[in-house]
């Protein structure tokens, strides 16, 4: 699972995938509780972390339909796309614990977390900041003719930001290689959706934009891997998309969030809608897998995403000098240190004072 | 006298001023139910209700464009951007709108708004939710800009700002919000626009604002350890800018720094040492030394993150070898 | 006709106004060909003049629909909604030019024109900048219970920038007595509105967002005057609406612009579609009004128009000192003089120097 | 040696470049057909095609935020604002995204876009249409900054600019796209980053960039005639910004004045006055004088229009003043 998966070929009925769909979303699973636990135990840097748990369709689904030259942009609840498109969970923690071995070595952390091998052109705390990234990704596909297709990613809350609009109805008008992801866990903070839009219908602006548009159930991973998979490939061939995969958060907005604005009634109904528990029972129902196999699949995920916790602590801070690099390219001077500033104002003073 | 934190100051200064003023409202994202992001704004949707008390989705140019409009039209809005790094989305709105409806229409109408953020390091928030971006605002003709560093000024800033005629931003420091002091509301504030004397001393004087006010009283704690006295001005609002106490206690002491926590690049800080060395000159021993933030981005990192702006001992270093 | 005019009662048909709707596009007409004529003359201030020769019907009929307590913003081709509002042309034409009798005292010419007396909270050279002030003004309409409906008048460009969606998603969510104003003369500068959008068809992004949305053809200036009434009582009644008023742009985009991105055929057949000729025709198919008439009542406007250029061309130019004024509110002092500063500066040094 | 116009020379720097590079596309509004709203890309869409020149829709978010992910899936991106005035509608692309990747993603990948718009007064195009917002440029840590004044820069600036690995600002003046000079292209230029001493004089230093340098050439000349000699700096880049320029003619000469069309308050005068007035110090003998942008908006009145900004009599009046 260390590199992205080449997607089936067109057409091919995905229900063959489920195993495999499965195991994602229990990594990413996994993977956000051990997220959380860190929290807890206070190795993370800050805050601001946004779990993707009850989200794990949208993650699984879409990254499935995705082939190995295609790119992607995601917002601030983004390790479980990273994660489910082949990142590596160690590097994944590191970054969120702000350690030196991480994805972007500490200076990007749980929200602005890329890697450029995989794809992944970065998450981004501005939400809607990274949609129009994938116009431009779309343009470089069709210059370089390279095949590929571009996701962003984001939010139901991102839907007020007048640049995806702006950038929905540039890939029309370009016939860009371009899925515009929505993961719709029907809150933006303490806002529910009906309280941020009049029409909930979201798909129906993309089509108004004259983009392919669908939304799915996302409590079905298999559905959600079959639109994406028809979504993508029609982005492929030139016609761009949009797809809003509903699901819901199951926890606060961040870790300090305990949602009091929704009522206890409404947080058991959504968290009913467990995406992973859905595909076990439906891998068991089918015979596919045994209850036991996947219980084992389970357990070698919890010490797999165990070992994160373990390696992330263990790691060390960046080095404060590390601060002044990458401002620039490399063959570039790094910005002055205003310490150097001051000792060479101040040097002088005393010379010439 | 009660004590009182920075966030229950601030939304003690929106709950009297739209107690006594009902055409102020309120609209930015998670205001109202959520009581924003920040808790500033926390039951007021009780209290006003939500004609008053707006909550918005994350559109962040058309909340400050609705709320030019409705500041045309006879509301006082209150627009609150969660963080000051959404600035960059609206600028324009704020920019070539809040700011020049006044001039542009030749004097017809001015926009009385109140564009509420905060901003600053110390939440480990990231480049894209820990930036000093005041300098901007400053630089922009038109706006006013208020900048509190204390509880008392948390309260009178506020409510100074939501009686001007003129668009004000209002920044506040995330990391103030649970500070605590004993204040007492009913004494008179000083008025808008003027600087207040946190601290006088006949070596140097330090000028600044918002939470680099506490580094520098700190760092002048300990400079005065040393024997070294510090004049430290908090500026308050940086438009206007009360140059006249400025000039005052430089022209005394002839040695100045001044302290931000903004990138130094043509940031606020380089307007102050350009305005002080210029308007000072013959009254100054040595040159105007700036600390301030370094011309990076702000990391995740705790270390790297406090590293990129100035801390206590930074300044009191400096400080120390100005006067050696 | 220096007051606004106030609505029929809704649901009157309008073709009793088309008299008066005729003589608002033919003083609207009148006046942009004086501007024209004014820049030929080099009597205005700058060229970026945008004249609304062949909208006048979109001009006419939307403020027709409104009430004297209505509020709008237009776009940067405004002169002729504001003159169909009521507007002095004397003092539109003279802010045109730069002088101090202008609307705005020469500070803001064709471009930020505004009058608070009539509702206009101004015109804006930023394409979309005015667009979001409008739900601000459903807002106080609302506070206030004063049953104004705000109107943001733009071009088919302006459906290129985000904030419109985001204002609309506004209005709608929130049922502000707002309407949103597309005048949709088929091009933005050298850019074909099919070279600019997939979905031409404009309304239907209203639609998706939950507000009333239409398109009209704008050479018929009752129907517009009819859909902009349905719309704008819908608007003071909960619903807020989206109107695309479809016409052409007779000339250049600014002064300088000869247009040389359309071919012959299509500017001649564009300028076919006049909305004042068919208004006119139509006054005398029906017998409404005589050709004689029409020509008496054109000649008079033709003369109140000519009057306007030789009022600004008497105008003076504001005061130099006026510069500082208006920055901030009277009650404030005006902002330094970088004169007054450096005098203050070396004089100083000149004492102690 | 040809006589070639500002606008040309750009014109044909991209040209060049588009030539050599064939990742270089160009996205803007009026870009292709239209061959841009000031003429700099016409009929370069007839050259390169539409592939490679791109009409936009008026979408300048998107304009920007598409350039960023162009340049980080291998194009060279060269995204077009028609005025500089649109800058608040993009920083949010620009300052959060463009400018910060690089940093955020631990030097992964970087951004290497150029940002082409002009600025300025001189065309009665009013308060959204005349700015000089290079401060909110500089400013802003991970952006480069160009501006230049002559024909041959607008071609080599531009051309280098199309090398750098970092994002560009790269901001014209509108006032001089007719402007002629005869240049030898194939001459070598000055690196990029390098400030030129367009003249030199014993009596004082003017610092300046863009169309202020020609005012400032007129005062000097003026200046000259009564005997005062100026040497006059022309920054060309302010990111990177030539100090060691700077500092050795100031320090040489003692008096320093620095002239900027920006508005005064927390522009880019004030970071070089402030720099000037810090590491200068001992060798200046008179203050350094700011002679900048009013702070208030510009006007369409052309009388108010051109006394909003500096201009050759100004400066040279100051800088007589300054020598008496
Ligand atoms: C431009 C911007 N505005 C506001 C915020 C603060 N904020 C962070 S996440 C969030 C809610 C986003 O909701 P949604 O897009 O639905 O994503 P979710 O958190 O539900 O995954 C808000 C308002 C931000 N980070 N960026
Ligand atoms: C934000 C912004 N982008 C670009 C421009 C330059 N510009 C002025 S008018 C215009 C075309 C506008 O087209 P449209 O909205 O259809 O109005 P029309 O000129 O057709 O009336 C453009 C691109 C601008 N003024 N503001
Ligand atoms: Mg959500
Ligand atoms: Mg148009």
């Amino acid at each position: 699972m260390s590199k992205p998966k080449g997607a089936s070929a067109p057409g091919t009925k995905t229900n063959s995938d489920l195993p495999e769909l499965y195991r994602t979303m229990r990594r990413v699973r996994s993977f956000e509780e051990r997220v959380g636990e860190l929290f807890v135990r206070g190795q993370t840097a800050g805050s601001m972390l946004h779990l993707s748990i009850g989200e794990e369709s949208a993650a699984a689904g879409i990254t499935a339909a995705m082939k190995p030259q295609d790119t992607f942009t995601t917002h601030h609840r983004g390790h479980g796309i990273f994660l489910a498109r082949g990142a590596d969970p160690k590097r994944m923690m590191a970054e969120i614990g702000g350690k030196e071995a991480g994805y972007c070595h500490g200076k990007g952390g749980s929200m602005h977390i890329a890697d450029m091998g995989l794809g992944h052109l970065g998450a981004n705390a501005i939400v809607g900041g990274g949609i129009p990234a994938v116009v431009g990704a779309g343009l470089s596909a069709r210059r370089k003719r390279n095949n590929a297709v571009s996701v962003a990613f984001f939010g139901d809350g991102a839907t007020g930001q007048g640049v995806l609009y702006e950038s929905m109805n540039m890939a029309a008008l370009w016939g860009l290689p371009v899925l515009f992801a929505c993961i719709n866990n029907q809150y933006g903070m303490g806002t529910r959706i009906d309280q941020a839009t009049a029409n909930t219908a979201l798909h129906e602006r993309a089509i108004a934009f004259g983009l392919n548009g669908e939304s799915v159930d996302g409590l079905d991973v298999e559905e959600v891997a079959e639109a994406a998979r028809r979504l993508v490939d029609a982005a492929r061939a030139g016609k761009p998309g949009f797809l809003a995969v509903s699901c819901y958060r199951f926890y606060g907005h961040a870790r300090k969030d305990k949602s009091p604005y929704r009522d206890a009634a409404e947080e058991e109904a959504g968290r009913q809608r467990d995406p992973v528990a859905f595909a076990r029972a439906r891998l068991i129902e089918r015979g596919l897998v045994k209850a036991a196999e996947l219980d084992a699949l389970d357990s070698e995920i919890a010490r797999e995403m165990d070992a994160t916790i373990d390696f992330t602590i263990a790691q060390n801070e960046p080095p404060l000098a590390s601060m002044f690099r990458d401002v620039f390219d490399p063959s570039e001077p790094e910005p002055e240190p205003v310490r150097t500033r001051l000792n060479r104002v101040l040097a002088t003073e005393q010379e010439n004072g | 006298m009660a004590e009182l934190t920075y966030r229950d100051a601030l939304r003690k200064a929106l709950a009297d001023a739209m107690t006594e003023n009902p055409d102020i409202v309120i609209l930015g994202e998670e205001v109202g139910r959520y009581g924003g992001a920040y808790g500033v704004t926390k039951d007021l949707i009780k209290e006003f209700g939500p004609e008053r008390v707006i909550d918005t989705p994350i559109s962040e140019p058309s909340i400050v464009g609705a709320a030019v409009g409705a500041a045309m039209t006879g509301l006082r809005p209150v627009a609150e951007l969660m963080y000051v790094d959404f600035l960059g989305m609206t600028m324009d709105q704020l920019a070539n709108q809040a700011a020049k409806i006044r001039y542009m229409f030749g004097g017809q109408i001015g926009v009385p708004m109140v564009l509420r953020t905060q901003g600053g390091t110390g939440r480990s928030a990231g480049a894209q939710h820990s930036q000093s971006l005041e300098a901007y605002v400053m630089h922009t003709p038109g706006l006013r800009l208020a900048m509190p560093a204390t509880v008392a000024d948390a309260y009178h800033l506020l409510r100074q700002a939501l009686e001007r005629p003129d668009p004000v931003v209002f920044i506040e420091h995330k990391a103030l919000y649970t500070m605590k002091e004993d204040v007492d509301l009913g004494a008179r504030p000083p008025a808008w626009g003027k600087a207040a004397v946190r601290r006088q001393g006949k070596d140097l004087v330090i000028v600044t604002y918002s939470r680099q006010l506490h580094y520098v009283m700190d760092a002048a704690k300990a400079l005065s350890a040393k024997g070294i006295e510090a004049t430290v001005i908090d500026l308050r609002t940086l438009n206007p800018l009360d140059f006249d106490t400025i000039r005052e206690h430089v022209e005394r002491i002839g040695r100045a720094m001044v302290v931000s926590e903004g990138a130094m690049t043509a940031g606020v800080a380089a307007e102050l040492a350009a305005r002080i060395s210029e308007e000072c000159f013959d009254f100054l021993e040595e040159p105007v030394i700036r600390v301030a933030g370094e011309d990076i981005p702000i990391s995740v990192s705790p270390a790297l993150e406090s590293g990129s702006v100035p801390g206590p001992q930074l300044i009191a270093e400096m400080a120390g070898r100005l006067l050696a």
